[in-house]
């Protein structure tokens, strides 16, 4: 029923649906029921839908015309949706801002309720309106770059699946629905990921993928339950009283929180009150934030003075919560899978590795703010990742050559920004600076995928080059992308950016006072360095001399030899330039060596109809379909610049911080950052600039011309250093040999009880480098991976030996039986 | 003669509709295989036959009287969790009898003794699911128990079918003979071994409200208790495969025909945890409230919190290595029957009732899995994940299904596997508690390790190359059960409220005096 | 203590139940372990007779030995069916060679 | 050669089991008319029994000093019992078991269960027994029944063994079990049928359902088959390859 009444209202644009439970007291006067929210994340469902059971057929039967129509129509009418609920938002009051679409009640437990449901806040309108546009464009330019590929209809379907379960998380109103969005777009994610999936390498990018997130995933659903349980979990009869919990937040003895009918009604009614206010666990965002920010129901006190294990309840429950955002986010220590994620094609890393999906941390913690700016420790884990993880990514992108690993890297470390934004709690900062990176970033890897075309499918910079005579207009959106993400004042980058580094320097909200500006002062050589890379990208893409790709397929050719033998070789990734090329080449060798060795070295083993000419002679500039695509996103990037003026300079609050203000004032009550005057803004603006400037400079003189022996010298002069960073630390190398060796120990003890384990030992290692220990990486990382794959190790030992339990001998099963009662028997009343 | 007794005995008739239809049925499947022995195409008429006989009593079960009420001199029961039970055995029968009548394993000149042995079963759940005395107890779990052993050697040519039931049929006598010396001690010490009127007594054992009684001040009494206690949790947690009474398992699933190793890994262990509802819900329990705290001096849930994560460990951990299916899924089922046990251990009718919600979401998953493994054993002839490569090339829908199966399994969302573990931790969070927190952080770490043995096969389905192109065709019978599975694992995993609401009131319906 | 009583039985019982334990572990012919089986149920037995003799009265300790006389035999029937396929199978009744399964 | 002395010793062991058997029933008729003195007939009073159980009975509810008759009997029971359990030689076991049985149906007496006492004799000893008397003879040869039965794991069934026996010794001897006062032992044996046809009627029933699926089971795995039952896949091949794709399963 309520379907059918969204659907008449849909219709007729009618209000609330009859029948609809409304939640009573505070929240009932500020919210707005409106039935057709949950269009918008249906329709790229319907797509999807359409695309996954007959878009194979009706691809061969009427072209590729007809899928991406679906998906693109599906998008444009999601997003003309989004548009009408942003209209109807910004013409209510301010604080009452809050659209809300009840479709059903999952399901209730006692005062537990579980809908499904979507709600509308500025945050989330942010987001929808995010998602969806750069998603919509995405679709468009994928137009283009997808059109050799076969499988044309289930790339769309991904898409729009993607699309789907990013609104579901944006969108959702409570922790379920969310967690659903939230590990749709993880499948989504490993889907596209491995999209191309006969190619092993990237098929296990997207299983690296999934098992890292789900590393994070389990760390949300832990929070969550941890959270529940503080909110009232632990109201059973007796045990309250053990805990030595205080008593100011304890309805009646004889309330037990999920205890009740099954049904909405009655589970309100059971709900317990505390100043009039209903309290008790919830997953409802906004139920959470009321009881939680209202001091007369105690709950804010009870939350913040309980421990867990002699923990600190609410700091342990956000950083569970934040441990499950670096997952999805790719923060330290669990960003690993993201550079390895540009296995998949360009339109989604662009789309979810850099637009959407990877900001659902940012997202969530910036949801949970009123939660978050409870606990400084919990600030300052999460502004201190942030932070680190911006300058470290910073640094290994400064040399790598394959672009997109450049921007992947470059990724990394602009989430950390956002990280350090909301971690020293200038939340509408980060989410500006999100806003910003959507465009600017999706520009870039849009950009690059057009290169990429351009230049056959070729990723290294160093076989590019001169690009700026053949691609003129991907060349000036690239320039004015990199102008965005390195900070100058013209465009969007650097009022977010910026924002973040001044916020960071005045915060009072983290455990000591001089940790806010230790991390400006980390942010701003991050900031350097990204500066510098990204010019670096630039130059060498697009100046440097002429073409260096060469018409023809010789790179190709020639590297399909090693690349077949690398890949024999097994080695495991591509951590330098020539597994790089190995990867690019090799997947061509290893799906169609046939193709390799006739010297169409093309990438996934699809069509040689080469619509767009693209196969021999010179670089050409992409498609319309895809320029435009870029051309809108570089304008969006500029125009973004609007919502984020600074005061100092209009007189007035940043747009964006006033509509985010409704959101976000809970927390804002609680949050202090100091205000020092006398145009210290000003002067710290000009720092940045003056970063920016040097590291583009730098970058200038060295690429420029392609000629300049400094940076070959510079490499030259500090070996070390250079082999280091280039290899990513040497994490991979470290890991492998430590890991290897510790299988080895562990054979060793093991072997000694069992020989079977040596047997094994291949077996298991093949696991461990297969399925969760594939990882290049970090020295951080290297201790929180080696820590997993050891754990992995011991399990799968721990495993082996209890097999050998099952002897296959029944007098040992008979054996097990009696002396497992004895041991009970006996166990139990030495106990007792 | 009794005239009191024969009058209850008669008028316990009305409610005994479900068990008289089984056991009219289990004798006419009988004669009607002897009937048909030579026909030719016996098959359709054996089936329909069963198909008869499965829905007469699935009627008289949705027109039986649903007051709770003892019957036939205390011997059994016909209460809401009863009741419940029954469904999910007659959903498992019915399951399984679609698998078995396109089922190469059972010959069809067998079939009628199979579906006729499978209704047997059926009729000693249903009593294990009612029993009130353990006299019934034990007499509805022999008969389960001694049916289960000849259908597992079923297939008397395969030597590994022979070895499976011989150490069935060796255990499972161990344990009842265990279980039965723990009962003559309950029997010792209350005299009575009526569960309903054990509760008054063991309260009064154990101290509870009132004062205790000099034989329960007897340490020497209370050690006998618990070996009461364990002993007969060691009968009923063979037939539930929890550690370390699941030893027989792993061996008996391999080598006993699929089908039937679909059928006993629901089952028998859904019947094995009515009975453990009961014992422990009914005879050492007082409700306060929605939680049935323990009237003993033995501390139960402890016991069963233990068993539950050492079981649910042991299952993961072992099922890692595996390469043969049903071995995989073997281990699995004693994972997911250390998770169940999590919701006894919460001693609350949250629990009690996770268990059911779980069960009836475990039939779906797990008889689904075991129908993918039936079919695919049968169109390729093995069960190791070999068999497995690339299937999505080779028959789409099935592996799609079987995806979904062993994922549920996991627990994800948005499948029913995630709505059962999510009540089953809920159950514990409820409790509160350093121990029942750090139970589902174990629960929860469990679900992490399953994830890979599961992705392992949904891997070399998705990924590897298949070794032959050739396309796999399934019966219509199997894609329909594999659809239905599929949509109720949605189902009850999206739209939950029904479950909880009939399981509640399943659960608060148990007839404790 | 000469005097015979409850615990005298009892004690029969307790040995006879560990004798069979012992049997039913220790054997490697499956015929050995299905006597085990047998002393086992006799010591429950024993319990609930005794019990009802001594301390229940009534009449529920006999029908229980009763009923579990005739399901012994019955397992036995059936037990001693699947040893003769195991024979005719493996040629041998040494569940120690009924390992093909395992692990 | 080997083939006819195969042939011949199995047509033995048959001829040797329905010897056994028929010895066995008459034996048990034999010493159930002893013991009971026919079967009893409703309504007869205790003391008119002529049955030598009924005497034993007697003595015991005199009061008279029949411990020590008890004893031996304790002594038998135990003693068979271990013989069962740790005789080497299955037919001795299988013999051991014989003693076992009759002193329990002795215990049976004592506590004033002769129908008990008559059923176990009946069922266990003329059924069970004799069912396992053929087992051991059908399936294993005459000459080395010796080493059929040899003992595995010894110390830890001596383990399981000791700490059982501690265990419930100190349970069953510790316990201050609740006592009636003494009763005169009286005939239930009718009780017994009424209570099966009334307060019993359903368990009563269900055992017969046990009985049947049972019987039919025992038969469908025993039963030799139509030669087109052997179809279906052979197993044993599957369970090969099984083994051999395993990773690292060695032979042990």
């Amino acid at each position: 029923m309520p379907l059918f009444h969204a659907i008449q209202a849909a219709l007729l644009g009618g209000g609330p649906p009859p029948g609809t439970i409304l939640a009573e007291g505070v929240r009932e006067a500020t919210r707005v029921e409106l039935s057709w929210l949950w269009l918008v994340p249906f329709f790229p469902l319907v797509g999807s839908f359409v695309n996954v059971t007959i878009g194979k057929r009706l691809q061969d039967r009427f072209g590729k015309a007809v899928n991406h129509g679906i998906a693109v129509g599906a998008m444009l009418l999601s997003t003309a949706l989004a548009w009408v609920a942003f209209a109807r938002l910004l013409a209510l009051p301010a604080e009452g801002r809050y659209l809300h679409d009840l479709c059903w009640n999952m399901f209730t437990v006692g005062s537990l309720r579980v809908d499904l449901s979507f709600g509308l806040d500025p945050l989330s309108t942010m987001m929808t309106l995010i998602v969806t546009n750069v998603a919509t464009l995405i679709h468009v330019f994928s137009i283009g770059y997808m059109a050799d590929e076969p499988a044309y209809w289930r790339f769309f379907a991904y898409l729009n699946l993607f699309v789907f379960s990013m609104l579901l998380l944006v969108m959702g109103d409570n922790f379920v629905v969310m967690f659903f969005g939230w590990e749709g777009v993880g499948l989504c994610s490993y889907l596209l990921i491995s999209f191309w999936y006969t190619d092993v390498e990237k098929a296990k990018a997207g299983m690296k993928a999934f098992v890292v997130n789900r590393f994070g995933d389990f760390a949300f659903i832990t929070g969550l339950f941890a959270l529940l349980w503080g909110l009232g979990g632990a109201w059973g009869p007796a045990s309250r009283s053990e805990l030595g919990v205080r008593d100011d937040y304890r309805p009646s003895a004889a309330y037990q929180p999920f205890h009740a009918g099954g049904d909405a009604a009655e589970s309100l009614a059971a709900t317990p009150r505390a100043g009039g206010m209903p309290v008790g666990p919830t997953v409802d965002f906004r139920e959470l934030r009321d009881e939680l920010l209202d001091p007369s129901t105690g709950v804010m006190h009870h939350l913040t003075t309980t421990t867990i294990f002699g923990f600190p309840l609410l700091a342990f429950v956000c950083i569970l919560f934040f441990v499950g955002a670096t997952g999805k986010s790719a923060q330290i220590p669990l960003y690993v899978w993201l550079p390895d994620a540009m296995a998949g094609p360009t339109p989604v890393s662009a789309l979810i590795h850099a637009a959407t999906m990877v900001t659902a941390g940012v997202y969530m913690v910036t949801r949970l703010n009123f939660l978050f700016s409870l606990s400084a420790a919990a600030m300052t884990v999460v502004a201190c990742t942030g932070a680190l993880t911006a300058i470290f990514a910073a640094s290994i992108g400064l040399f790598q050559v394959d672009i997109k690993k450049v921007l992947a890297y470059s990724t990394v470390s602009q989430l950390g920004f956002m990280f350090l934004g909301v971690g020293v709690g200038a939340y509408w900062a980060g989410c500006y600076h999100l806003l910003t990176h959507a465009f600017f970033k999706a520009c870039l890897f849009l950009g690059s995928g057009s290169v990429i075309l351009a230049c056959h499918h070729e990723q290294d910079m160093r076989k590019m080059g001169g690009l700026k005579e053949y691609t003129p207009i991907t060349r000036w959106t690239y320039a004015l992308a990199c102008i965005a993400i390195s900070g100058f004042p013209v465009m969007s980058g650097f009022y977010s950016k910026d924002e973040i580094l001044w916020k960071a320097f005045t915060t009072q909200n983290l455990v000591a006072p001089w940790i806010g500006p230790l991390l400006w002062a980390v942010g701003l050589v991050a900031a350097g360095g990204t500066s510098f890379y990204m010019w670096r990208s630039y130059y060498l893409t697009f100046w440097s001399g002429r073409y260096r790709g060469g018409p023809g397929h010789d790179d190709h050719g020639a590297h399909a030899a090693p690349a077949l033998a690398t890949h024999s070789l097994g080695a495991a990734h591509a951590g330098s330039f020539g597994a790089d090329v190995a990867h690019a080449a090799g997947h061509s060798a290893a799906a169609a060596p046939g193709e390799a060795a006739d010297g169409s070295g093309h990438g996934h083993g699809h069509g040689h109809g080469d619509p767009h000419g693209h196969h021999g002679g010179l670089p050409q500039e992409s498609p319309a379909v895809m320029t435009y695509v870029l051309i809108a996103l570089a304008a969006a990037a500029f125009f973004a610049s609007f919502l984020g003026l600074p005061k100092s300079w209009v007189g007035s609050d940043p747009l964006l911080e006033r509509f985010l203000e409704p959101v976000l004032a809970g927390s804002n009550a609680r949050l202090r950052f100091a205000e020092p005057g006398g145009g210290l803004e000003t002067l710290f603006m000009l720092i940045s600039v003056g970063v920016a400037t040097a590291g583009w400079l730098a970058a200038r003189w060295m690429y420029v011309t392609g000629e300049n022996p400094a940076p070959a010298r510079l490499m030259a002069s500090f070996p070390g250093v250079h082999r280091l960073v280039f290899n990513k630390y040497y994490v991979d190398e470290i890991y492998r040999a430590t890991v290897v060796r510790a299988g080895l120990v562990l054979a060793a003890v093991f072997s000694w009880f069992d020989r079977v384990v040596i047997d094994g030992l291949v077996t298991l290692v093949a696991w461990i480098v297969r399925l969760v220990a594939n990882v290049d990486g970090f020295i951080d990382k290297y201790l929180v991976d080696g820590a997993v794959s050891l754990v992995a190790a011991l399990v799968l030992a721990g495993g082996r030996r209890l097999r050998r339990l099952q002897t296959g001998r029944l007098e040992n099963y008979l054996m097990g039986a009696l002396a497992g009662a004895l041991v009970f028997v006996a166990v139990n009343y030495l106990v007792h | 003669m009794n005239p009191l007794a024969n009058a209850q005995n008669l008028a316990s008739l009305a409610y005994f509709g479900p068990e008289t239809v089984l056991t009219v049925g289990v004798l006419s499947l009988f004669v009607l295989d002897l009937v048909w022995k030579r026909h030719p195409k016996r098959v359709v008429p054996l089936t329909a036959a069963m198909a008869v006989v499965l829905l007469a009593s699935a009627v008289a079960l949705a027109i039986s009287p649903l007051q709770p009420v003892a019957l036939f001199n205390r011997m059994i029961v016909s209460d809401g969790l009863g009741t419940f039970f029954k469904w999910i055995f007659l959903a498992t029968a019915a399951y399984t009898a679609g698998i078995v009548a396109h089922s190469d394993e059972i010959p069809s000149e067998r079939l009628g003794e199979f579906y006729a042995l499978l209704l047997a079963i059926l009729l000693g759940m249903d009593l294990m699911a009612v029993s009130s005395d353990l006299l019934m107890v034990y007499l509805s779990l022999e008969l389960v128990s001694m049916v289960s052993y000849a259908l597992a050697g079923f297939r008397k040519h395969d030597s590994r079918s022979t070895e499976a039931a011989l150490k069935y049929v060796i255990y499972g006598g161990v344990a009842s003979g265990i279980m039965l010396f723990g009962i003559s001690y309950l029997y010792g010490l209350f005299g009575t071994t009526d569960l309903m009127l054990l509760a008054p007594k063991v309260r009064a054992f154990s101290g509870g409200l009132f004062l205790q009684t000099t034989l329960g001040q007897s340490p020497a009494a209370q050690l006998a208790m618990v070996v009461a206690v364990v002993f007969v949790l060691a009968g009923v947690g063979f037939k539930m495969a929890v550690a370390p009474w699941h030893m027989w398992c792993p061996d008996v699933y391999e080598g006993a025909p699929t089908p039937f190793t679909a059928f006993l890994s629901v089952g028998p262990k859904a019947a094995g945890f009515a009975v453990a509802v009961r014992f422990f819900g009914v005879a050492f329990t007082e409700l306060r409230g929605d939680a049935f705290v323990n009237t003993t001096t033995v501390p139960w849930p402890a016991i069963l919190g233990i068993l539950a994560a050492v079981t649910m460990t042991l299952g993961n951990l072992t099922a890692l290595g595996q390469t043969n299916l049903k071995r995989l899924l073997a281990y699995s089922s004693i994972a997911h029957a250390g998770y169940l046990l999590m919701g006894l251990a919460a001693a609350s009718v949250l629990g009690f009732q996770a268990v059911l919600a779980y069960l009836a979401i475990y039939l779906f998953m797990n008889l689904g899995a075991f129908l993918v493994v039936t079919a695919i054993a049968q169109r390729t002839g093995g069960e190791t994940i070999a068999e497995y490569r690339g299937l999505i090339k080779r028959a789409p829908f099935t592996a799609i299904a079987f995806t979904i199966f062993l994922f549920s399994l996991t627990g994800l969302p948005p499948l029913a596997g995630f709505t059962g573990k999510y009540l089953l931790f809920a159950a514990l969070l409820e409790r509160g508690g350093g121990w029942y927190v750090a139970l589902a952080v174990v629960g929860a770490i469990n679900s992490a390790i399953s994830l890979y043995y599961y992705a392992r096969v949904v891997k070399a389905m998705v990924l590897d190359k298949p070794v032959t192109e050739a396309k796999v065709a399934m019966p219509g019978t199997y894609g329909f059960l594999m659809l239905g599975s599929v949509a109720a694992l949605f189902l009850f995993g999206l739209y939950w409220t029904p479950l909880y609401t009939v399981t509640q009131a399943a659960t608060r319906s148990m007839l404790r005096q | 203590m000469l005097h015979v009583g409850l615990a005298h039985f009892l004690v029969v019982a307790a040995a006879l139940f560990s004798l069979g334990a012992f049997c039913v572990i220790t054997r490697k012919n499956a015929v050995g372990i299905l006597m085990g089986i047998e002393l086992i149920l006799n010591a429950a037995n024993i319990n609930f007779v005794a019990f009802e003799h001594y301390s229940a009265g009534g009449l529920h300790g006999q029908v229980f030995a009763l009923f579990v006389i005739v399901l012994a035999a019955a397992e036995a029937a059936i037990g001693l069916a699947i040893v003769l396929a195991l024979f005719h199978a493996l040629r041998s009744i040494d569940v120690t060679r009924a390992a093909e399964l395992k692990e | 050669m080997a083939q006819a002395d195969r042939r011949g010793s199995a047509a033995q062991k048959i001829l040797i089991g329905l010897a056994l058997l028929s010895a066995l029933g008459l034996a048990a008729v034999i010493v159930g008319r002893i013991l009971i003195g026919g079967m009893p007939a409703e309504g007869l009073p205790a003391e008119q029994r002529t049955g030598l159980l009924f005497q034993v009975g007697r003595l015991f509810e005199l009061g008279q000093p029949s411990d020590f008759l008890w004893y031996g009997l304790a002594l038998l029971t135990l003693g068979s019992a271990a013989g069962v359990a740790f005789s080497r030689n299955i037919i001795y076991s299988a013999f051991s078991l014989l003693g076992a049985f009759l002193g329990v149906a002795a215990m049976y007496v004592y506590l004033g269960a002769p129908f008990l006492a008559v059923t176990q004799v009946l069922i266990y000893i003329g059924g069970v027994l004799v069912l396992i008397l053929f087992a051991v003879m059908l399936t294993s040869h005459i000459r080395d029944v010796k080493v059929t039965n040899s003992a595995l794991g010894l110390g830890p069934g001596a383990v399981v063994l000791l700490a059982c026996l501690g265990l419930l010794t100190v349970v069953a001897g510790g316990t201050p079990w609740k006592q009636l006062p003494a009763a005169p032992l009286t005939d239930r044996t009718a009780d017994i049928g009424t209570a099966f046809l009334s307060t019993y009627l359903l368990p009563f029933e269900i055992a017969s359902v046990i009985l049947l699926a049972t019987l039919i089971g025992a038969i469908v795995i025993a039963r030799k088959d139509d030669p087109a039952d052997a179809g279906g896949p052979p197993s044993p091949a599957d369970g090969q390859r099984t083994r051999a794709e395993a990773p690292s399963q060695e032979t042990r």
